[in-house]
């Protein structure tokens, strides 16, 4: 159904564009999990390093008007569908300043502006949300598609099956991304989910389920066109399983017992951004490009995070603020 | 001399036409629901036989089509968590949830999302999103078709709570709950759909957070929720012959909650008892007693009644169900253990 | 995997035992819906006519230790499980000699003495319920069983997912049994269902998936049989489906208008009870032993309905009574 | 002269040890939720791993196996269902539900299935569940890891309510807990996991509804939940060197409530405080307040003072995290107002 590209020239603008996005990620989140050592970031973080591709391959796809929902390992995410990096940050370091004013956290970053509906704690809680963003597309006859990410724990949670088949009778523009990584905090998927391949489940839906590999940006990115370009049809849902690998704890601090170094070492060695990089340079993308970029977004993860820090905490006076929307002649003004 | 005659309809259809009335408006609004038109797909006839449980949304389907007016399958969990998706992406959905009880189903969803979303996103979510459901005892339904659940989602910060006790005010409140940006739980009463009272077509909104005063007194203020208003003005009428003055106030909305309305009205009075066919602890009985006797406790000569249900699930059986709400007779005891 | 078994002498006290509780269903509840025409039963009942096989068939391979939980259209579990009539009609009727002491109601019977975990008024209620029933089996080490009945509707509840997916890597003792009817109220399955077989969806957790002939109550028992002999050697839970047909509307009281009356007439042409009276009296039955059946179980009908008007409205001041358990003193005197 | 030498632990090992005795006496008793073992079916060193959240459960495993310490899936509404049937199947499940607000996605479960059980089966059902459950605010976990949602369970009939405040009522509240036969929710708060107290050995038994003085005093009363009650008796500290004299007490349970203890207190102070870290509305503290105030009226020379959280969720920032939970400078305040 779909054939892993190569390297083309015509295609070049793009995969280079998939390998800024997941440098991005990965520079982003190596600093975040540095800084959160400092104890200067409040609260929890969970690393999405070794995930990259799935977010950068299948947003590649997406533009504003699209929606995504996110989970508590979002911040690739949120860069992947174009969040600032400096007001991610500022979040993330719980400033006025941050995408949520320093109400919600590395956990519940939110971009409305930019179609995304909001990285979200409860785990499996963005499915049914990104569900009724395709609904909201669908009744209002555009061709936007709504892009739920969720782990591989999260496909044991009930909504997702009451979402696949609410998607599936309506025919709605939405799709499904499971990151299965293998792991629910110390759980293996091997353990808690009866079939291997999160992805056969669609055929309790009548659906697609098609498996992409993480380690292939490539294949998630191809495999994300075809699901998306079929909603845009207005052909319906897809679930699209990514075999993927997260290199680092559960959360920052996460001793990992579960794992073993062995383990640990052959997940790394599943680096969707090495083997990218490794093919630019294949396909003879010159090495100082890449290390400019590389110099480019080690600046602005910086800058973010001067930014962040030079943000001032939310006035404790504001505590009962937002709980409701105010009205809209205060938030535009 | 011309009479003007006006128009009367059941809450039920009070509800309907406010519907309506929203769609006609506003292309963004939609409603869902198990049943909300009937015989889904069936075509023909056997389409729109339903119009949810009690009919509210049968004039809906053929107005505005399938596009927009939705049966969805069992899943109270995903087409909850698709209108707190869809509102959240612009649509106005009003959700049809049966029952109360119902949202035990959907709750991760309206607390967890809903309630919580403008807060955490630091007010840029705007949620106009709306979940009608149908609750009460009195038709021996039983435990798990008649709890009314209000005090639980007036708890929760970031929901607003809507307990209509007339179609008049169903109709402007359900207006106002569709074009709130905010989510709303509109509560509708099974025993308040069938009664019918004036009802004008035209749309017209009433504010969320204010009290009516259903009937002026000046010995007692009694404080009636959804069903509870019409056993109150009972009350008052048998209170009335004995020679008691008491005033009627209905909330209208237990969240907001129009405190000044009943702090004045306790003022005046002295005494205050509480309506409320919920059980007791943490009840919204006990939250109107709590903060008017915080506000007004130098005007008040006696603590706070509350009358509510038993501390107990709602019972099938007639014998029991007919003492679990608050009696007239209850209300009335009440008032006079004051005196 | 299974056949479907003719009458023979050997097996011939079975079928006549699953006619007999088919019988005895069937007259149940022909009596309740005319008893609920006069006023005299409170709340809502929902018939199981038509769909007598599936409860006979299943729970004819059970005994009273294990369990089984049920629905709103719940009087045939009762009757299949082997609950007492008089007791059950008094609970229809609200009375303190009821099976619950008049609280529950048509939608709420239980009999814990007989492992019947209760009807159930929440579309879906009793799924997790049989799970966890099945899971005090296994714990116990015993070769006792669960049964979950449930609608086609239920099948769209997220907990079916949850359950299906515990049960198989538990492997739990549980068979979930689809009364598919086509339609949840006045939704068909058709529309509200993304595949046409509920059992189809077995697949998704790598469990068997059957689907039975609700018109051929031969055909139930025998697919259940396989799917609890499976369950007691602890081989996991099965899906089974059987196909049947509601003959009333939802409720009593339901106007129907979503079926036309070819449909309706169609419908009652899949009547199990009819076939297996047919083929009983076919393999040599004699007529009158089935006539003299049918007068037996009608008196003891009527008898039900005599007791259940007899028995006492329960006390007024017992309103608060059973909110939480009583001290097994009080209980057991 | 022997010096007798107290055991202190955490609150998490008191609670984990009740676990184990609990386990230890009972076969029927069983543990599970997610990541209770951690590394399921991984064997070896990389099998029990985690032990819960908070390591809790972390010496069930070695010692009563795969068969009675089980992780489930991320499937809340599914296992907690799952814990209804076991005990209703006669098992009496302690199940581990991670954080209080994740017991949203098992509501129907807990209010529909659970708490009616027992009254809609007219008292043939025992239902011998427990959930445990983190709650409160404080570690920036933002507003879907820190809500506290006892009030809802407290308006729910058929429900016990456990609020341990020390390791010692954590140890014999969790064991009473395990051992009655209704369904109850036990709270336990973040904060209070670390510290340590003096906790006994062998197996012990707290009575669900009986109140602990934790600090006599004859001026005002102060009743603290879970984590306030520290709060609650710093402030008493900082009063009582202004030279007022406050009373602290814990309810413990919250359901039942021991409302004797509460009037009793009020008799002699004539004034209470209740600091709660939950909303304000529908709260426990507006239940305490409610019911205090219709059973000590005449005493109360001042109407009970709520001091709550805010009407909002919990927010992530420190900068307002910090001002959420009611502070103690906020309690002395309150204290204060009332004189
Ligand atoms: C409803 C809910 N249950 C449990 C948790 C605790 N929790 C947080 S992350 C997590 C594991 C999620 O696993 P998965 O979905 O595979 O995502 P991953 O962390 O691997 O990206 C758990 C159990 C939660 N946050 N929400
Ligand atoms: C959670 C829940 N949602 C909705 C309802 C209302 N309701 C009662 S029965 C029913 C249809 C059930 O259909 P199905 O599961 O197919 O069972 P059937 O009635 O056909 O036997 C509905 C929607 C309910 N009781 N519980
Ligand atoms: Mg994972
Ligand atoms: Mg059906």
């Amino acid at each position: 159904m779909r054939e892993t590209q190569v390297v083309t020239e015509i295609e070049r603008d793009t995969v280079l564009g998939l390998f800024r996005t997941m440098l991005t990620i990965r520079l982003f989140e190596q600093r975040v999990a540095k800084e959160f050592r400092t104890g200067e970031i409040p609260g929890f973080v969970h690393m999405y390093i070794g995930e990259e591709a799935v977010a950068a391959g299948v947003c590649a796809n997406l533009d504003d008007a699209d929606y995504i929902t996110s989970t508590h390992r979002g911040h690739g995410h949120c860069i992947a569908k174009g969040c600032d990096l400096r007001a991610m940050m500022a979040e993330i370091y719980g400033r006025e300043d941050g995408l949520c004013k320093g109400r919600g956290g590395s956990m519940h970053i939110a971009d409305f502006s930019r179609g995304m509906l909001g990285a979200n704690a409860i785990v499996g809680g963005g499915i049914a949300l990104a569900t009724g963003a395709g609904l909201a597309s669908q009744v209002r006859g555009g061709d936007h598609v709504a892009v739920a990410f969720f782990g591989d724990g999260a496909a044991n949670q009930g909504v997702l099956h009451e979402s696949l088949n609410l998607a599936a009778i309506w025919k709605l523009p939405v799709l499904y991304v499971c990151e299965n990584n293998g792991f629910a905090e110390s759980t293996p998927a091997s353990y808690a989910t009866s079939v291997p391949d999160v992805a056969s489940r669609a055929l309790a839906y009548g659906i697609p389920g098609v498996v992409a590999d993480g380690a292939d940006v490539r294949d998630v990115y191809s495999a994300a066109r075809a699901a998306v370009e079929r909603a845009r049809a207005g052909e319906g849902p897809t679930l699209l399983e990514v075999k993927t690998y997260r290199f680092r704890g559960h959360f920052e601090g996460d001793p990992d017992r579960y794992r073993d170094d062995d383990e640990r070492r052959l997940t790394r060695g599943n680096d969707a951004l090495e083997r990218l990089r490794a093919a630019l340079l294949d396909a003879g993308v010159p090495e100082r490009e890449l290390e400019a970029m590389r110099t480019e977004l080690e600046a602005a993860v910086s800058d973010a995070v001067e930014f962040a820090r030079s943000s001032p905490f939310p006035d404790p006076a504001d505590v009962g603020r937002f709980v409701y929307p105010e009205p809209l002649e205060r938030v535009e003004a | 001399m011309a009479v003007a005659v006006e128009r009367t309809l059941s809450l039920v259809d009070a509800v309907g036409e406010a519907m309506r009335q929203a769609m006609e408006a506003d292309p963004s609004v939609i409603v869902m629901g198990e049943d909300v038109v009937g015989g889904a797909g069936r075509g023909g006839e056997k389409e729109n036989t339903m119009g949810g449980s009690f009919g509210a949304t049968k004039s809906l389907y053929p107005l505005f089509g399938a596009n927009r007016v939705r049966d969805t399958p069992i899943s109270e969990a995903g087409f909850v968590g698709a209108g707190v998706g869809a509102a959240a992406a612009g649509l106005r959905p009003v959700v049809d949830v049966m029952w109360a009880d119902f949202t035990g189903l959907a709750f991760d969803q309206i607390y967890n999302q809903a309630s919580k979303m403008s807060y955490m996103f630091g007010g840029q979510a705007r949620l106009p999103l709306t979940l009608r459901v149908a609750m009460g005892s009195g038709l021996s339904a039983a435990a798990q078709h008649s709890g009314t659940l209000y005090a639980i989602y007036t708890h929760l910060p970031g929901i607003k709570v809507v307990v209509p006790s007339t179609p008049y005010d169903a109709k402007g409140l359900l207006l106002e709950s569709i074009f709130d940006d905010a989510p709303v739980m509109f509560f509708e009463h099974l025993k308040l759909y069938v009664a019918k009272g004036v009802v004008p077509e035209e749309p017209y909104r009433i504010p969320l957070g204010v009290a009516e005063v259903r009937r002026a007194g000046s010995d007692v203020t009694i404080v009636g929720i959804a069903a509870m208003v019409g056993r109150a003005l009972e009350a008052a009428e048998l209170l009335a012959q004995a020679g008691t003055s008491a005033e009627v106030i209905d909330p209208r909305t237990l969240s907001p909650l129009d405190l000044e309305t009943l702090v004045a009205s306790v003022a005046k009075t002295g005494t205050m008892v509480v309506v409320d066919e919920s059980p007791p602890r943490c009840s919204v009985a006990s939250e109107i007693a709590a903060v008017v006797t915080e506000n007004a406790f130098d005007f008040l000569n006696a603590p706070v009644r509350r009358v509510t249900a038993p501390d107990a699930p709602v019972p099938f059986t007639p014998s029991l169900e007919e003492v679990y709400a608050p009696t007239v007779a209850a209300i009335v005891d009440a008032v006079n253990t004051l005196a």
